[in-house]
């Protein structure tokens, strides 16, 4: 049996099954303030807008490469490692052991690891379990204008294979379809310490040089954008902003 | 609550009711007896908290049940009252003047049923899920399986045995065993 | 808002003076004795019965195979598949746990598994080798916390005061009520199915009988099993040994639940529930013996619409269930109506017509395209102790066929029966019967070789035995039937047993001599075994056939070494009327086949 | 309210209502902006977003917008069988999950006609209280942390672990519990239960008292809190709002004094009430309703019988089918009526659970009311102080 497994698992790149598109039922409407319009400056200057546009930071994520010696690398990746600040997003149910987590009895703080409120000054998502396709939307726009070099931890056993809503409509299953995914702690929800526990590893993959999700997210952007918009069927924001 | 029914009874010719328990009562009214009965309840009888409006699909009938569970908290009573629907043409009158929470109710059901309730606050905009683009969820004739199976993949490598057929295959090999 | 507003959350500096609250090493906290962590199994408990699986809301449970594993064999009452979790779906419910069979699913209190490969996190518990493999903490079910009930319904029965006189069915029958409890019980899991000799659908038939749907239960039990009112009372019920239920309470009543379903349709519409034969196909097939092996063949061809005539040397079918089991266990009523439905498909019957004698085998092979030989298991085997040559010595099987034809037997004041086997049972509760009614005395001993706990037959009959005042006496090694001086049999003399069998498991018994006994009895009862009379073969033919230590060797599928000849039933499977049918239904198919193979080649 | 004039926008810039009650906001004036609070974002309420349309930094429309954590319970509940359904109902709401696994278990006890044993109710009322608690913490750091003070989150965090671990090594789980579950509850109480549980309650009363002093007795906490958001008692029933909400405007409704469910006809209690209905009194309110719970939870475990079953015996779950019927339970959680309507259609199966969260009513349309002519600062503080959980919104 476990032959046959192995031989599936080797079997898994060119055996992807592709979901077949559904026919939509019904149209989505543009919403009304995503609708290119032309806006009369107070001085009386017509400017043209499409709010779907962020013209100042769309261009395409790139790979980081490693710095140019190994022992500036292994610095780098040793201050990343104790760093480690997350994103203050609860995508969902897990998030409540993330505050006994950073309050006093388990004390993220001691061993670097705190909550950021904005993307821009976190590093690390952690998506708390099942994602909904609208949050997966917000999460991957957060995720997007992370500042690299960025990681995210998948929590509880909703992200590995769908967990309990493994038939809902409107949950995701696989997040590594989705997002790079670093990590994976399962639970049903993780204890504070199982997440204490993912993060020390997540430190040693940083710290082995190994946590290379963001330049993962980076090569294969097609294939990413391709899974994302096949189930985010109101694609209104720019495809990458950072 | 008996006496309360058979007063309603009367008063409004009422088919059906359903004493669930001491304190809970289930009525079925036509869609015309439902405001002047709903307005009654609301301001004669004490029932004025709206604890909740749903429907259940009685896809078999071809019937969307709509039920207003309005609440005597006073009293410590309910009362269900019950009204159905034709599921081909789904809509119904609003009731967010009586009570303006039944805003969002009316919503949820417009978009979790695709029960129209016309002139309600905001009905037709997006409340839960969004760009949704199939049926309704909440009705019966929508395979959440069979969604989620083509949307969302599966990770690969599961496969089950079924142990009568297998132990019948495994001591049993010569036999036929495509039963 | 005042002053005391403004000085009061100074209050929070009292904290400085506290002992830190942080736990110091969150790493390796322990969860509670209760916690609900990963999963254990205890493989040489677990019996893959897929309940878990079932049960499962998440669909986080497969079953698979995990053969070379110590301890894990497909075998009667083990799947030989583990269940393996999927810890990406698995929301620690522990429901898996409560309703787990045997109780071999349990979970630990270890809660910490990280890993970068999403793959992983499926396995095997008790067969993936994990830490927390041996952790005594977790949950397990607590006492009393079931989720279905551990207890039979009882069946209603006769008290032995009641029975002891007549021949009177003991069983009295479910009511639709206790037999949907009963059906309730069922966990579907279907391990049943492969043990019964013939496979009969058991789970589909208990959830027929849930539903109430008796039409489409009966559907089912005479598709696998046309002896199925017969077998609804006196099957010998492997299935119940093996239901995942018997591991943790008692078995479903399976046989019961059968019985059930054939009482509650009315007869009228067996026939058109089963449905009629398939147009006729001019084929022609001779089945010796009208017992369950013949009849079931003969049901199954000629629902093909072959045309199939049996011969019976009695004047009554249904064989071993006619003559040979009492009928306080099986009314001939229900033989009859059984036979009446089998003959109902177009059989013709012969009987009092003993191949042999009254038509020979010869002419059988000639007017027919296959004969099949059902001819069960009339001889008794006899003990050859001194003394055993003595009128008043009887075969079993002898005795209870004469009690069935309806012969006026004179019962003894006292009898010995020799051996532990159901047909013991069956003739000393039957002389018991006669003993009452006759005399008003029960006066009936049985001894036998093996000690209680290793009797041959069913422990039911045993604890009903004991219920009639039958004399159970184990392990007695019967050495010499003795008479006195006019040669009036007195008893059977016999030696304490102390073992049966020697190193290399062969039947070799030994006895201590100084612990003799004499068992009084005018009657003495041999019921030590039988075997076939095969006389009715003819020489030539019993040369050419093949045999294997005295019975006839067959292939998988009943088929002798002469192409147009076949046996089936107790004759090559030993006394068992539900393997009786499953090889009936084999020779069958087999025949069938070979019809099909011979119009494959000449068209 | 005078000196809380500063910052206010000009009052000739709102917009004029049109004749059907909407507002008349040109986005494209200059006057108005747009500004989401959500998803992503720390003064919210769990995973939910509110659309502000501000004008200077005064709120003049706010839209409340929830599904970021639908699941579809309601129809994952159909098609899974009535046992299946028990561990799934606990995820509906987080930080209290005890109530769907009573509300929902009381539901198909009552239309299966199931009696369960005394003593499982005792050891349910228990840890319906025990979740009060924590949902009460929990609220308590949230109502401070919204206007600045942190510390207090920090205490009321420490002392909901203590009580989860006393849920830990009663039910064997941390935050969902899977513990009440169609006919009684999975166990009786741990050796030592008891003086553990004292102990624990003894913490949750030394950190209140601390919280008192340096929360509700706080110049700052009084100045953002009191006159905030305030309900009329008058909306209480249009707008169905219950639990503390409507006892901090003063209206006694409390689903365990009106319609005693378990065994709370056995306890002595009155239901808290406030005066101000703002802010500030409705934070009280649940301060002295947590204290009421701790009082609770020793009358339980004093008067609790100390023997007997705590299982119902159950019909084999695995084909547990329950005649046609329909039926509401509700129970009084710590945001307010919590109900579950559930019907059956005789089959294996439910055929419709709806699931009445208390957020319902008040995270939408009241929020939408009271969010007007507030300071954006302001809105994360009103919307803890409704103690919303989107999750029993959308579900």
């Amino acid at each position: 049996m476990k032959d046959d497994f192995e031989k599936l698992l080797d079997q898994q790149p060119e055996k992807e099954p592709e979901p077949q598109e559904r026919p939509a039922l019904r149209d989505i409407p543009v919403r009304e303030e995503l609708v290119p319009r032309t806006v009369t400056a107070p001085d009386g200057q017509e400017i043209r807008i499409d709010p779907l546009q962020d013209y100042y930071c769309q261009a395409g994520p790139t790979v980081q490469t490693p710095a140019y010696t190994r022992i500036i690398e292994d610095l780098f990746n040793w201050a990343r490692a104790e760093s480690l600040w997350i994103l203050g997003f609860g995508t969902g149910c897990g998030a409540i052991e993330m505050r006994p987590l950073m309050t006093p009895r388990f004390d993220a703080y001691r061993y670097g690891i705190q909550w950021r409120p904005t993307p821009r000054q976190a590093n690390l998502l952690v998506i708390s379990g099942y994602l909904s396709v609208k949050t997966l939307k917000r999460a991957i726009r957060s995720y997007e204008q992370m500042q690299n070099p960025k990681y995210v931890v998948g929590l509880g056993s909703c992200t590995i294979n769908g967990g309990m809503y493994w038939d809902s409509y409107n949950t995701i299953k696989r997040l590594d379809d989705y997002l790079p995914v670093d990590l994976y702690i399962t639970g049903c929800m993780p204890r504070p310490e199982a997440l204490l526990q993912g993060f020390d590893d997540l430190k040693k993959l940083i710290r082995a040089g190994k946590a290379e999700g963001a330049n993962k997210y980076a090569e294969n952007f097609e294939r990413y954008k391709t899974n994302q918009k096949r189930v985010i069927k109101d694609w209104d924001m720019p495809d990458y902003s950072w | 609550m008996q006496t309360l029914i058979s007063q309603l009874q009367t008063r409004f010719q009422l088919s059906e009711f359903i004493l669930q328990r001491d304190n809970l009562a289930f009525v079925t009214v036509t869609r015309e007896q439902l405001r002047p009965l709903l307005l009654h309840l609301r301001d004669k009888e004490g029932f004025t908290h709206l604890v909740l409006l749903t429907a259940v699909d009685w896809i078999e009938d071809n019937i969307f049940q709509l039920t207003y569970l309005l609440g005597d908290r006073t009293a410590g009573c309910d009362i269900g009252v019950r009204l159905m629907l034709p599921r081909d043409v789904a809509s119904m009158d609003s009731i967010h003047d009586l009570w303006p929470t039944a805003a969002t109710y009316q919503r949820e059901l417009r978009e979790m049923f695709g029960i129209d309730f016309p002139e309600s606050p905001r009905v037709d905009e997006d409340f839960i899920l969004e760009g949704w683009t199939d049926l309704p969820p909440y009705r019966r004739d929508f395979d959440t399986l069979k969604y989620s199976q083509e949307s969302y993949v599966d990770r690969l490598g599961r496969e089950t045995k079924d142990p009568a057929a297998y132990m019948k295959l495994k001591l049993y090999p010569d036999e036929d065993n495509d039963g | 808002m005042s002053v005391r507003d403004l000085l009061s959350p100074f209050i929070a500096w009292k904290h400085l003076f506290r002992e830190p609250v942080s736990i110091r090493d969150p790493f390796n906290r322990e969860a509670s004795e209760r916690y609900r962590g990963f999963h254990q199994n205890d493989v040489e408990k677990c019996i893959g019965c897929g309940t878990c699986e079932a049960i499962c809301q998440n669909g986080a449970i497969d079953m698979v195979i995990v053969e070379g594993v110590e301890g894990i064999k497909t075998r009667p009452g083990d799947s030989g598949l583990r269940p393996r979790i999927d810890y990406g779906r698995c929301c620690w419910c522990a429901l898996c746990v409560d309703v787990c069979m045997t109780s071999s699913l349990t979970m630990s209190n270890a809660y910490k598994w990280v890993e970068n490969d999403p793959d992983k996190f499926r396995y095997i518990p008790g067969v993936d080798k994990k830490e927390w493999d041996n952790v005594k903490q977790g949950y397990h079910r607590p006492d009393g916390h079931r989720l279905n009930a551990p207890e039979r319904i009882e069946m209603p029965e006769l008290e032995p005061a009641e029975r002891i006189d007549s021949f009177v069915e003991i069983v009295g029958g479910y009511s639709v009520e206790q037999a949907r409890l009963e059906a309730d019980r069922c966990v579907t899991c279907g391990i049943c199915v492969a043990t019964c000799p013939t496979h009969m659908p058991i789970p589909e038939y208990i959830s027929a009988v849930r539903d109430g749907d008796y039409e489409r239960g009966l559907k089912l039990l005479y598709d696998s099993n046309p002896f199925s009112q017969i077998c609804g009372k006196v099957c010998t019920r492997r299935c119940e040994t093996t239901c995942a239920a018997s591991h943790e309470g008692d078995p479903i009543a399976i046989r019961w639940l059968k019985r059930h379903i054939t009482e509650q349709v009315p007869y009228e519409k067996y026939r058109d529930i089963i449905g009629g034969p398939l147009p006729a196909t001019g084929k022609k097939i001779a089945i010796i013996g009208a017992g369950p092996a013949g009849m079931t063949a003969a049901f199954d061809l000629a629902r093909k619409g072959h045309e199939v005539s049996v011969y019976e040397a009695r004047s009554h079918a249904g064989g071993m269930t006619r003559y040979g089991i009492p009928e306080y266990r099986l009314p001939f009523e229900t033989i009859q109506r059984e036979i009446d439905l089998i003959v109902s498909m177009g059989v013709e019957m012969h009987y009092d017509t003993r191949v042999g004698t009254d038509i020979q085998m010869q002419q059988l092979q000639q007017d027919n395209d296959a004969v099949l030989l059902a001819i069960g298991l009339w001889l008794g085997r006899g003990t050859r102790i001194p003394g055993a040559d003595h009128p008043h010595v009887y075969k079993a099987i002898d005795l209870l066929r004469r009690i069935r034809d309806g012969e006026q037997l004179e019962a003894p004041k006292s009898m010995v029966v020799i051996g532990g086997g159901n047909v013991a049972m069956d003739i000393a509760r039957s002389v018991a019967r006669l003993q009452k009614q006759q005399q008003g005395e029960i006066n009936v001993t049985l001894t036998a070789l093996e000690d209680k706990a290793h009797f041959l037959a069913d422990p039911v009959e045993i604890k009903e035995s004991i219920e009639e005042e039958i004399n159970i006496i184990d392990s007695r090694g019967p050495q010499e039937c003795v008479s006195d001086d006019q040669g009036k049999l007195v008893g059977l003399r016999s030696w304490k047993v102390l073992s049966i069998f020697d190193d290399q498991h062969r039947f070799a018994p030994t006895y201590d001599e100084s612990d003799e006994q004499l068992h009084p009895g005018e009657w003495i009862v041999e019921a030590i075994g039988q075997m076939s009379d095969v006389s009715l073969l003819g020489d030539a033919l019993t040369e050419k056939l093949e045999w294997d230590r005295g019975r006839l060797q067959v292939d998988d599928d009943g088929h002798t070494s002469e192409p147009w000849l076949w046996a089936a039933g107790d004759c090559v499977k030993g006394p068992d009327i539900v393997s009786a049918v499953a090889t009936g239904h084999s020779v069958a198919t087999s025949i069938e086949a070979m019809f099909e193979q011979k119009e494959a080649q000449n068209a | 309210m005078a000196d809380a004039e500063f910052g206010k926008a000009d009052r000739s810039q709102y917009p004029h209502r049109r004749p059907d009650g909407s507002l008349d906001i040109d986005l494209t004036s200059g006057k108005y902006l747009k500004l989401w609070q959500g998803p992503n974002h720390p003064g919210i309420t769990g995973n939910m977003s509110v659309e502000l349309t501000v004008c200077g930094d005064e709120v003049v429309e706010g839209k409340t917008h929830v599904g970021y954590l639908h699941r579809g319970f309601e129809k994952l509940m159909e098609r899974r069988t009535f046992i299946q359904c028990f561990p799934i109902v606990c995820r509906i709401c987080v930080p209290e999950p005890d109530f769907n696994e009573y509300c929902y278990a009381a539901a198909v006890e009552e239309l299966a006609g199931l009696e369960i044993p005394e003593k499982a109710k005792w050891i349910r009322a228990l840890i319906l209280e025990m979740g009060r608690i924590n949902s009460y913490l929990m609220y308590l750091g949230g109502q401070a942390g919204a206007f600045g003070q942190g510390v207090i989150g920090q205490w009321t965090t420490y002392a909901r672990d203590l009580m989860l671990d006393r849920f830990e090594e009663l039910t064997g789980a941390r935050i969902y519990h899977m513990f009440i579950l169609p006919g009684g509850v999975r166990d009786d109480l741990p050796e030592g239960f008891d003086e553990r549980m004292e102990q624990t309650l003894q913490e949750v009363e030394r950190t209140l008292d601390d919280v008192y002093d340096t929360m509700f007795r706080n110049a700052v906490f009084k100045k953002r809190a009191v006159g905030l958001g305030y309900v009329d008692p008058a909306l209480v029933d249009e707008y169905g709002i219950t639990g503390p909400v409507a006892r901090g405007a003063g209206v006694a409704r409390d689903v365990r004094k009106d319609q005693p469910y378990l065994v709370y006809d056995q306890l002595d209690f009155e239901p808290v009430t406030g005066r101000e209905s703002d802010v500030y009194a409705r934070a009280d309110v649940r301060r002295r309703d947590l204290l009421m719970s701790v009082d609770l939870i020793r009358q339980i475990l004093s008067k609790m019988p100390h023997k007997g079953e705590v299982m119902a015996t159950l019909p084999n779950v695995l084909h547990w089918k329950i005649p046609r019927g329909e039926t509401y339970i509700r129970g009084e959680c710590s945001r307010g009526e919590y109900g579950y309507y559930l019907v059956t259609d005789g089959s294996g199966y439910p055929r419709r659970v709806n699931v009445r969260g208390p957020s319902y009513t008040h995270a939408m349309a009241l929020l939408e009311k009271l969010i007007v002519n507030v300071n954006i600062s302001d809105v994360a503080g009103l919307m803890v102080s409704l103690h919303t959980y989107p999750p029993e919104i959308e579900r």
